[in-house]
């Protein structure tokens, strides 16, 4: 896991520049791009872990948070504006660190030890993750260091319909044509009906002897065939709606399709 | 296959990868100024029997797909279809009438007919433009092809079977009981389900 | 060269001719159901050596320069897109950890990934969204594509560089698996006398 990974701009200074007591002006720039250059505190302890020069798996995680909280430091002496969850990060590497020179007994729960492990866990994730992402970026990449044909001619399918019919739905379809645009007589049966002059004399009598609501059924002749019925039915509702309309009888309809209920006006 | 000399590798790389037919000198200038033309030389026969070629076109190189399989690259696939119930309505008007104009086959069928319809057949092959009828207009006039009867196993347009075969054989009547059928239960549904009204007759 | 049998070639010619890389069915499908096998192992034979080269990317085929010849290719082309560490990195673990869901990501690099992130690596056609994993809040998971993997040469993700060693070091492991066992052979190294910072770290 190492430290062949220099992509990120941070890692061209030399370590040591860290510990130099001040900073001069150009470095100061320098440090404010680095930190611009750090996807979150998280990168950046990795990188500070990495100028270790060890193995991510012996690396000494006091040593790093005193580096972190050193580099925090001098980024705020300097002023610079840091993102809060590389304070965040800040404050717990420091509550770590004084729990990890706390005499074991006074250890709180999880141990230091284990958060201090958890840390170095997530670094060396991450770390292996930076590496095969270069190493990934290093591979032979299709457009950048092999190309495929710059004008291939293209494959194209036409598809082309095969159509089926057979003897028997042709004819059929013949015959259904013929049926269609034969010309057809309409035989209308004599059917018991009521006339609509015979509903309106009907309803407007009945309207007379009776002021209430009543149900536009209640109009229809008893005891008749359903034909007529039906008949009287259709009749007997636009006399109703006749008789509304010259104001001689109101109507009533709680609710779609609910019972019509009609009532006379009086004169 | 041997590996070939550097320079004939590079020729074909920068020819397979260009997006356009390049002159020997564009190639050339690519690779550093090299001189090509045994690499193209070597290439052409190398390629000469394969599947690809690299060829020159108006003094310009380029590869492409041998010219036997150039099929390969239009390929047709067929696909089976049903003729709808229009098409085939206007196919057996066609076939029972011929030579017969769009106008006729509308007024048989009592129903305007898509222009998609009789290219549809005439693409099946099953019908064709056979001339124009001699009235104001001028209207062309379809009638069936050969491929026709083949298709539908007929001899002749004889064998379609007459109007009084097809009642015989039953194929006008089920239309007509059907028709009937359904009208029948369409009023009985309408007696039943009938608005506001009507749901007071279900209670008489 | 002798002529190659005539699958052979055909099979050249339609890889030649294809835009985008095709899998073997979808070959074998365009030349009427033929088995190609044998001719795609011929013509990566006979490939091998030559300016240009047949590969599988994730189960498609295509032909493309040979990889020692960029520095002649590179030049006067358009640069393949310029990822930021950020979308790098994401692109790492979504290959190295697929499917992984955003929270997943984020747990490893330690930082929020910006929505545009993982928006360039699937503008860029690498990255999907395979579906959701089933825990609370159902979150979306990703993986990478075929044109990854065409992309950056890979045959498989078993190609991935170093994602044997990356799993034998349990480095793909998610963190608590790995504490776990740590802490365990920690507690054993510890019981022996040793304390301090430095225990569990050489331990681990």
């Amino acid at each position: 896991m190492s430290s062949e990974l220099t992509d990120s701009p941070a890692i061209t200074l030399p370590a040591d520049e860290w510990d130099g007591p001040a900073v001069a002006a150009t470095e100061d720039v320098a440090l404010y791009l680095e930190l611009d250059g750090w996807e979150g505190p998280l990168d950046l302890l990795l990188d500070l872990a990495r100028r270790q020069k060890v193995d991510l798996r012996t690396i000494s995680i006091l040593a790093l948070v005193d580096q972190y909280l050193n580099y925090i430091e001098r980024a705020e002496a300097l002023r610079l504006e840091l993102a809060a969850d590389y304070l965040v990060m800040a404050a717990w590497l420091a509550y770590l660190k004084s729990a990890l020179l706390l005499p074991r007994e006074e250890q709180p729960d999880p141990s230091p030890e284990e958060l201090a492990l958890r840390l170095q866990l997530r670094l060396q994730r991450l770390a292996a993750m930076r590496d095969a992402a270069a190493r990934l970026m290093g591979r032979d990449r299709l457009g950048r260091d092999v190309f495929r044909r710059g004008a291939p001619e293209g494959l194209r399918v036409d598809r082309k319909a095969k159509w089926q019919c057979d003897w028997f739905a042709l004819v059929q379809a013949y015959g259904q044509v013929k049926v269609r645009t034969q010309p057809v007589v309409h035989m209308v049966r004599d059917r018991m009906v009521m006339t609509l002059d015979s509903a309106l004399s009907r309803v407007s009598s009945m309207l007379g002897v009776n002021l209430d609501w009543m149900e536009l059924r209640d109009f229809l002749p008893p005891h008749a065939d359903p034909k007529l019925r039906r008949s009287a039915m259709a009749s007997s509702f636009v006399a109703a709606l006749e008789l509304a309309r010259l104001g001689k009888a109101e109507l009533q309809q709680d609710q779609v399709f609910g019972p019509l209920m009609l009532r006379g006006i009086k004169a | 296959m041997t590996r070939p000399d550097d320079l004939v590798r590079a020729v074909e790389a920068t020819l397979f990868a260009a997006e356009e037919p390049m002159s020997a000198e564009a190639i050339s200038a690519h690779l550093g100024g090299a001189d090509i033309k045994a690499a193209l030389a070597e290439l052409v026969e190398t390629y000469q029997e394969r599947g690809i070629r690299l060829v020159e076109r108006g003094k310009r190189w380029h590869f492409q797909t041998a010219p036997d399989l150039a099929h390969l690259l239009r390929r047709e696939r067929e696909e089976v279809r049903r003729l709808s119930r229009a098409a085939t309505e206007v196919l057996a008007i066609v076939a029972y009438h011929e030579p017969v104009s769009r106008a006729e086959i509308e007024a048989i069928r009592g129903v305007q007919t898509a222009k998609g319809t009789l290219d549809v057949l005439m693409e099946a092959g099953w019908v064709r433009i056979v001339g124009r009828r001699e009235v104001p207009g001028r209207p062309v006039i379809y009638a069936t092809t050969p491929e026709f009867l083949t298709h539908f196993g007929l001899e002749s347009r004889r064998d379609l079977p007459g109007l009084d075969e097809l009642k015989a054989a039953g194929l006008l009547d089920p239309v007509e009981d059907a028709l009937a059928e359904a009208m029948e239960t369409a009023g009985e549904a309408n007696e039943s389900g009938e608005g506001g009204l009507a749901s007071q007759d279900e209670s008489a």
